[in-house]
């Protein structure tokens, strides 16, 4: 079984897909995400196997008309009793150990390094918007990132519940109106990679995903520096966003050449944030993502 | 199974064949006031997170809208009429007969009908402020908390009024004693949910 | 807004879309639309036809015995699996073609799932457990009904009012988009201002309510209405797994009638517990809805575990190993099974230290279901096992729970959950507990117990046709989902853009074919089997050489199930009576039985529920106001009831009782080599010592 | 004195005492005392209140026959605690870390 196991990761690591996956991570958490998959897997084996083998082996050998001995009246064995708690109970002592231990190394808030760069995330139907608040630049769909440096994401959402993923990466968190979450993540090779949102928020769900380029440090200033010269994300463009749609649609709508904005406001995650906060009732027509969101009444 | 009979109740020895029967009742009441915790349980779990200034959402709070005196007088009715009901299930052990019985009730049903207006005009004052459940996700919490325990008097009022039918037409039955056993349980259980109502909701609140 | 009709017009219907925009998506919906209507008008003609609308009202709808409420649960259970197996062998061809798209629309794949995951928890698995515990507890504990028979009608009247609205989704409107667990505030009011989220609410509240009645139920009969001599324990194991159940039932249904309400309220009067402005918390919802949807599973999978407990040792035909051992690890789970529910949502951004204290709980339940599946490994070493068709589930929960428990253990980590939370290998988890778990003990306790209701045996070689198609239906169905997973597929997509994604989406689409034989056999072995009732019949109530007290009685068991209510000496209690001494004496004398007489307020209930939840769904509000009148009215006047009992003389049940056991007396038992036989009549011969 | 005498004491009993604890909570507030003292008192008084209304209204107490229904109340309050603790922690938990 160790060895199927095995045998199966690697089959399934030369897949394609898997570049996409924690299986073949990029950046270090999703290698102990990985880590610890693996170690778990192995671990339960050890209660797991003797059902697997014991169970044809008993049916077999104990089947009416079968070699085995037949002891209607067993019922209890103090050897057998005290292994069968006592080995999972060892079990889970262990696996608790391990997932306390990883638990707290791996806590999303905690940053992977000094210095990280800081990303704000906004969910959107059905997009992701990437605000670099020190760099000045926005992105709608396409999350830039160079290899090697601690990224810091803070989540937010204008819209309903989303959960921003990239697997091969660090996995999910949350992201919710009017709240900020954390995600801490690190790439360590140049590449493409795919995020998605998990957490389904209509029709345009499935389409909600992200381009995630790790770039090397020079191409990365290149790339924002060439944001800064984009259109602008203002109030109104922003508001365009707010409808539902896709990244293409919202690329086409605000006729944009490729997804990186100038960002002229550097508050405006805050102020999305805060938008729900302000004591007052929001309306459906300044409920972006909503069937009944008007962009233009948005102050 | 003699040694098993249940508690809870007034009935005694002296009642013979509605004592056993009405055990499981008494019983199944109390499994059913148990969940019916659980339904209180998460709803005060829910107000008291909801506290925050974020669940103010701005709106007007505790400091605002809460009237201690109109408080303490909800909770001295809700108390006088715990007592009453008590003397309801008391009559029927002292075989008082049905008339004592519908007396004590009705003074239940009374005091638990004042118990309500009082609240009502409370809720009419604050929706008179703008402080309705809409106006903030606390309010909500609040509305819905205090106006579960309100609808919970509400039907024991309705209950009140078929036992009171029940009387008049079948008399002191064992099948009426029973039913006065489980409501005498359930108008106590609501006074205790109300201890947590003024302690966490009002008087947590002013302090 | 809301007149006479509230929103309701003849634009809802599929009818009306298929006509207005024809196309695969709305021709699928309008086609299923048109067979519930279809299947309701040949159900009313048959009825018509073969004159059955009286023994229907009499023997059924009526009664409150509860072997037949049992029955009509696990009925009501089946119909609604034909829909749910169904959706979801739709959703698998859909998905196998979803590459950039697929047949069907995204929002109708959305309803797919949020149908078929509401209806599979709360319309097909609980009633078949509910069904299930209805029919056998009573007969183990050697009780004459439930506690409380007419509100045992009512718990299923309330359940039938929630299946019937989910039905109605179909023909009138449409039913709700976000999943089963229905997260605001994309179910609320500004983002879903459609009927949708309130049929889901109106469906899933008086289901709610109706089972913690069933959990009060069958607390109060197991604790109070036991045969004198059975002791807490001497009860058997699937009794132990059912007051277990009853207890969380009690405990875990407030949280998600609270939680609906509470969206309802949002989306009906404006509240703010779930909104994104004025201090809404969607978390909370969370919180809430866990705290039901996490014992809820354990719910379900108790007394499934308590079929295992009574399969596994009347098939090895050796006593249960380990008895203590499995109680305490039974009252173990349903408690822990209160502290975990944070594990739903370990990825909303709360501290590792809270992570950590729910993972761990999560864990902790690993070791008493642990020690279960070892315990009946334990009873079948030693035993003379006979691999009858219940035995073939069992082998194949025993392979293959443990595979979807281990996932469990893996998503129970956060740091992993990170990964694989909402996505496909979340499906393969709780697909491969609740379907091995769940469904394959449903199905191999109703093989075992189908006799003791109606009188005849299920055909052994279909069943076993059956249940092989189920487990490799199921591999080839679920597993891949596992790798599909990995590689970070969310679930509830309805298209991909992967093309590495095709291979396993295709293998996967190909198992649900299987399934569907799977389901065709399971049907094909019951119809055999009712042709062949006259050759399956085992009137005298023992076919399996059983071991705990509902064997000791005909098949089909009589209404009042015992003629005098026996005292227990032992925990197998039959078993010692067949080993230790006669157990077909006559008793020395009757006694008059008191038996609850029909009532009509069960089927009241649930009409009046069902036009409340419908008018409620569609803004009618004279008709909801109607309805939940008349639920009041019907509890009061049931309250003046007077003659609620009947009694059944003695004399009748001496008649009735002494020509059982004359005929048992003059028949020839047979040993387990017959018992796949004709001659199995259900009489149990001791069994001979077979050479190997 | 009959047992229908001692009955009636135990009512009376459990209301005057329930109706002095409750003066006592909103005493508390009304005579402005400092927050943590007051809430102090009110929660002292409010666990009392319950413990006296359900020995002399509700005649739970820790006889025999009572025990059934005293190990009922216990476990519900069991999982009341864990439900709405664990309410309290994790949306407290999660209010702290995201606002
Ligand atoms: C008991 C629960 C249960 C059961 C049995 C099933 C059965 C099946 N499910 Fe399930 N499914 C869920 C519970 C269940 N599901 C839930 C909760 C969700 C989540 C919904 C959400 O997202 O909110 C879900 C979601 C879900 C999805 C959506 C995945 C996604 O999010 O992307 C899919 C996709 O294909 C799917 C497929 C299937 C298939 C093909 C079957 C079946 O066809 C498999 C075969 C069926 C059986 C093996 C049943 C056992 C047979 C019997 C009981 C026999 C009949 C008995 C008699 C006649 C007496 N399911
Ligand atoms: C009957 C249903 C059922 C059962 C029995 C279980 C059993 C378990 N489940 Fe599952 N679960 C679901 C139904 C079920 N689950 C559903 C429906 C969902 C998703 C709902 C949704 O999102 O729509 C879900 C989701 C779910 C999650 C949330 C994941 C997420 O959303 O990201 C988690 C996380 O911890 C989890 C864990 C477990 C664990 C640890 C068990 C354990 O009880 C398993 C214990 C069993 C074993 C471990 C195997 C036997 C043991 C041994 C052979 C020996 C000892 C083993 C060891 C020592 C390791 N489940
Ligand atoms: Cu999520 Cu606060
Ligand atoms: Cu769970």
């Amino acid at each position: 079984m160790r060895r199927l196991a095995v045998v199966l990761l690697v089959v399934l690591a030369a897949h394609p897909a898997l570049a996409q996956g924690f299986l073949t991570p990029e950046g270090p958490v999703a290698a102990a995400q990985r880590e610890h998959l693996i170690r778990v897997t192995m671990v339960t084996m050890i209660a797991v196997l003797p059902v697997l083998i014991g169970v044809p082996l008993i049916l077999w050998r104990y089947r009416r008309g079968g070699r085995g001995a037949y002891r209607p009246g067993f019922d209890f064995s103090a050897p057998l009793e005290i292994a069968m708690w006592g080995v999972p109970a060892a079990i889970i002592v262990l696996l608790g150990t391990w997932l306390w231990q990883s638990t707290e190394a791996l806590d999303p808030y905690e940053p992977l390094g000094t210095d990280p760069l800081q990303v704000q995330v906004i969910g959107l139907n059905w997009k992701w918007l990437f605000l670099y608040p020190d760099q000045g630049i926005a992105s709608i769909g396409t999350l830039a990132i160079p290899a090697g440096r601690p990224v810091r994401l803070q989540l937010t959402t204008d819209t309903v519940m989303q959960s921003f993923m990239v697997p091969a990466l660090a996995g999910q968190i949350y992201a919710m109106p009017g709240m900020v979450s954390d995600l801490n993540l690190m790439a360590s090779r140049v590449g493409t990679l795919t995020g998605a949102n998990t957490q389904f928020n209509g029709t345009g769900f499935a389409g909600q995903q992200v381009d995630v380029q790790v770039m090397t440090p020079d191409d990365w200033t290149a790339w924002v520096q060439g944001g800064t010269t984009a259109p602008s994300l203002d109030a109104a463009r922003y508001a365009r966003l707010g409808v539902a749609g896709t990244t293409a649609q919202a690329l086409q709508a605000l006729s944009l050449p490729d997804s990186r904005m100038h960002l002229t406001a550097p508050g405006l995650f805050a102020s999305v944030v805060a938008r729900y906060h302000d004591g007052a009732p929001l309306a459906d027509r300044d409920q972006p993502g909503a069937p009944g969101f008007q962009p233009e009444s948005t102050p | 199974m003699t040694a098993n009979l249940h508690p809870g109740l007034n009935l005694g020895e002296s009642h013979g064949a509605a004592h056993p029967a009405s055990e499981n009742r008494v019983f199944g009441f109390w499994v059913f006031l148990m969940s019916d915790l659980i339904t209180f349980g998460i709803l005060f779990a829910t107000y008291a997170a909801s506290g925050t200034p974020m669940g103010l959402a701005g709106g007007p709070g505790p400091a605002q809208l809460f009237d201690l005196t109109s408080v303490a007088l909800q909770t001295a009715f809700l108390l006088a009429s715990s007592l009453t009901c008590g003397m309801a299930s008391l009559s029927m052990k002292a075989h008082a007969g049905a008339g004592r019985i519908a007396l004590w009730l009705l003074v239940t049903a009374l005091l638990g009908g004042g118990f309500l207006m009082l609240e009502l005009s409370d809720f009419a004052s604050m929706l008179a402020q703008g402080a309705g459940p809409a106006r903030s996700g606390w309010l909500s919490g609040f509305f819905a908390l205090v106006g579960l325990h309100g609808l919970h008097i509400t039907a024991g009022l309705l209950w009140i009024g078929v036992l009171l039918g029940l009387l008049a037409v079948q008399g002191l039955s064992d099948r009426v004693k029973t039913r006065l056993l489980l409501f005498a349980l359930y108008w106590h259980f609501l006074d205790l949910v109300w201890i947590g109502i003024f302690s966490i909701v009002f008087l947590r609140g002013l302090a | 807004m809301s007149g006479l009709f509230g929103h309701l017009d003849w634009t809802v219907t599929p009818f009306a879309a298929a006509i207005a925009d024809p196309g695969t998506n709305t021709f699928v919906a309008a086609g299923a639309a048109g067979l519930v209507v279809l299947g309701a008008v040949a159900l009313l003609g048959f009825l018509t036809w073969f004159r059955l609308w009286g023994p229907l009202w009499r023997d059924w709808l009526t009664s409150a015995d509860h072997k037949k409420i049992g029955v009509m649960y696990c009925v009501i259970g089946i119909v609604m699996l034909a829909r749910g197996v169904a959706e979801g062998a739709v959703m698998r061809a859909h998905q196998a073609m979803a590459l950039n798209g697929g047949p069907l629309s995204a929002e109708h794949f959305a309803e797919l799932f949020s149908t078929h995951g509401t209806i599979m928890i709360l319309f097909v698995a609980a009633p078949l457990v509910i069904g299930l515990i209805n029919i056998v507890v009573p007969l183990q504990i050697g009780a004459r009904d439930m506690a409380f028979p007419v509100m045992n009608q009512v718990s299923l009247g309330l359940t039938a009012a929630g299946a019937a609205l989910l039905m109605i989704s179909l023909v009138i409107g449409r039913f709700e988009t976000g999943g089963w667990s229905a997260y605001p505030p994309y179910t609320g009011r500004v983002f879903s201002p459609g009927e949708g989220p309130d049929y889901w609410i109106w469906s899933v509240v008086p289901a709610g309510i109706g089972s913690m009645l069933s959990g009060i139920n069958f607390a109060v009969t197991i604790y109070k209405c036991r045969a004198p001599g059975m002791t807490y324990m001497r009860m058997p194991l699937f009794t132990w797994t059912a007051l277990c159940a009853a207890i969380m039932l009690v405990y875990a249904m407030p949280p998600v009638t609270v939680s609906s309400l509470m969206l309802a309220l949002d989306r009906y009067a404006g509240f703010h517990f779930f909104t994104n402005d004025l201090g809404g918390n969607m978390m909370n919802y969370a919180n809430i809805f866990w705290m039901f949807g996490h014992p809820e599973v354990y719910i379900l999978v108790l007394p499934a575990y308590g079929v295992w407990s009574e399969v596994s040792a009347t098939f090895s035909a050796k006593t249960l190993y380990g008895y203590p051992s499995l109680v305490i690890a039974t009252m173990a789970i349903a408690v822990i099974a209160f502290t975990v529910w944070l594990h739903h949502f370990f990825t909303m951004g709360q501290s590792a230290s809270v992570n950590i204290a729910f993972g761990i709980a999560t864990m902790i339940i690993a070791v008493p279901t642990g020690v279960k599946v070892y315990d009946w490994m334990a009873t079948l070493w030693r035993g003379r096992i006979r691999m009858t068709v219940p035995m073939v589930y069992l082998t194949g929960f025993f392979i293959l729970f443990v595979i979807g428990g281990l996932t469990g253990v893996i998503l129970a980590n956060p740091t992993i959950d990170y990964q694989v939370h909402n996505t496909l290998f979340l499906v393969a988890h709780f697909h491969n507990v609740l379907i091995p778990g769940v469904l394959f003990a449903m199905l191999a306790g109703i093989h075992y117990w189908f006799p003791k209701v109606f009188g005849f045996r299920l055909h052994e070689t279909w069943g076993k046709r059956a249940a092989w198609l189920w487990i490799v239906g199921f591999c080839v169905t679920f597993l891949p989902l596992y790798a599909l997973g990995l590689m970070g597929m969310p679930r509830r997509s309805s298209s991909f853009a992967d093309p590495a994604f095709v291979p396993l989406q295709l293998v996967a689409g190909a198992g649900a074919v299987i399934i569907l034989l799977a389901l065709a056999a399971t049907l094909v072995c019951y119809g055999v089997s009712i042709r062949q009732r006259g050759t399956l019949a085992v009137p005298f109530g023992d076919p399996w050489d059983g071991r705990t007290l509902e064997w000791a009685m005909p098949a089909p068991a009589p209404e009042w199930n015992f003629a005098v209510i026996p005292a227990v000496a032992a925990r197998d209690a039959f078993w010692a009576e067949k080993t230790g001494g006669d157990p077909y004496v006559a008793p020395e004398r009757y006694e008059d039985i008191e038996l609850p007489r029909p009532t009509a307020l069960g089927l009241v209930i649930c009409v009046a529920t069902t036009a409340a939840g419908f008018a409620l769904t569609w803004h009618i509000w004279w008709l909801a106001l109607s309805g939940l009148v008349g639920i009041g009215l019907a509890v009061m006047v049931r309250a003046f009831a007077t003659q609620t009992t009947r009694v059944l003389p003695a004399a009748e049940v001496a008649v009735h009782h002494g020509r059982w056991l004359e005929a048992v007396h003059t028949a020839r038992g047979i040993t387990r080599d017959a018992e796949d036989s004709p001659a199995n009549r259900g009489l149990a011969a001791p069994d001979t010592e077979v050479t190997p | 004195m009959t047992e229908i005498d001692r009955d009636r004491g135990r009512y009376l009993i459990g209301a005057g005492l329930s109706a002095l604890l409750t003066i006592l909570a909103f005493a508390a507030v009304a005579l402005g005392l400092s927050r943590g003292v007051a809430l102090g008192i009110i929660g002292v008084t409010a666990v009392a209140q319950v413990i006296v209304q359900l020995r002399c209204f509700l005649h739970i107490d820790f006889s025999r026959q009572k025990r059934e229904d005293l190990q009922l109340i216990l476990f519900s309050l069991l999982l009341l605690a864990i439900m709405a603790g664990g309410t309290l922690w994790i949306l407290a938990n999660l209010a702290q870390r995201m606002m």
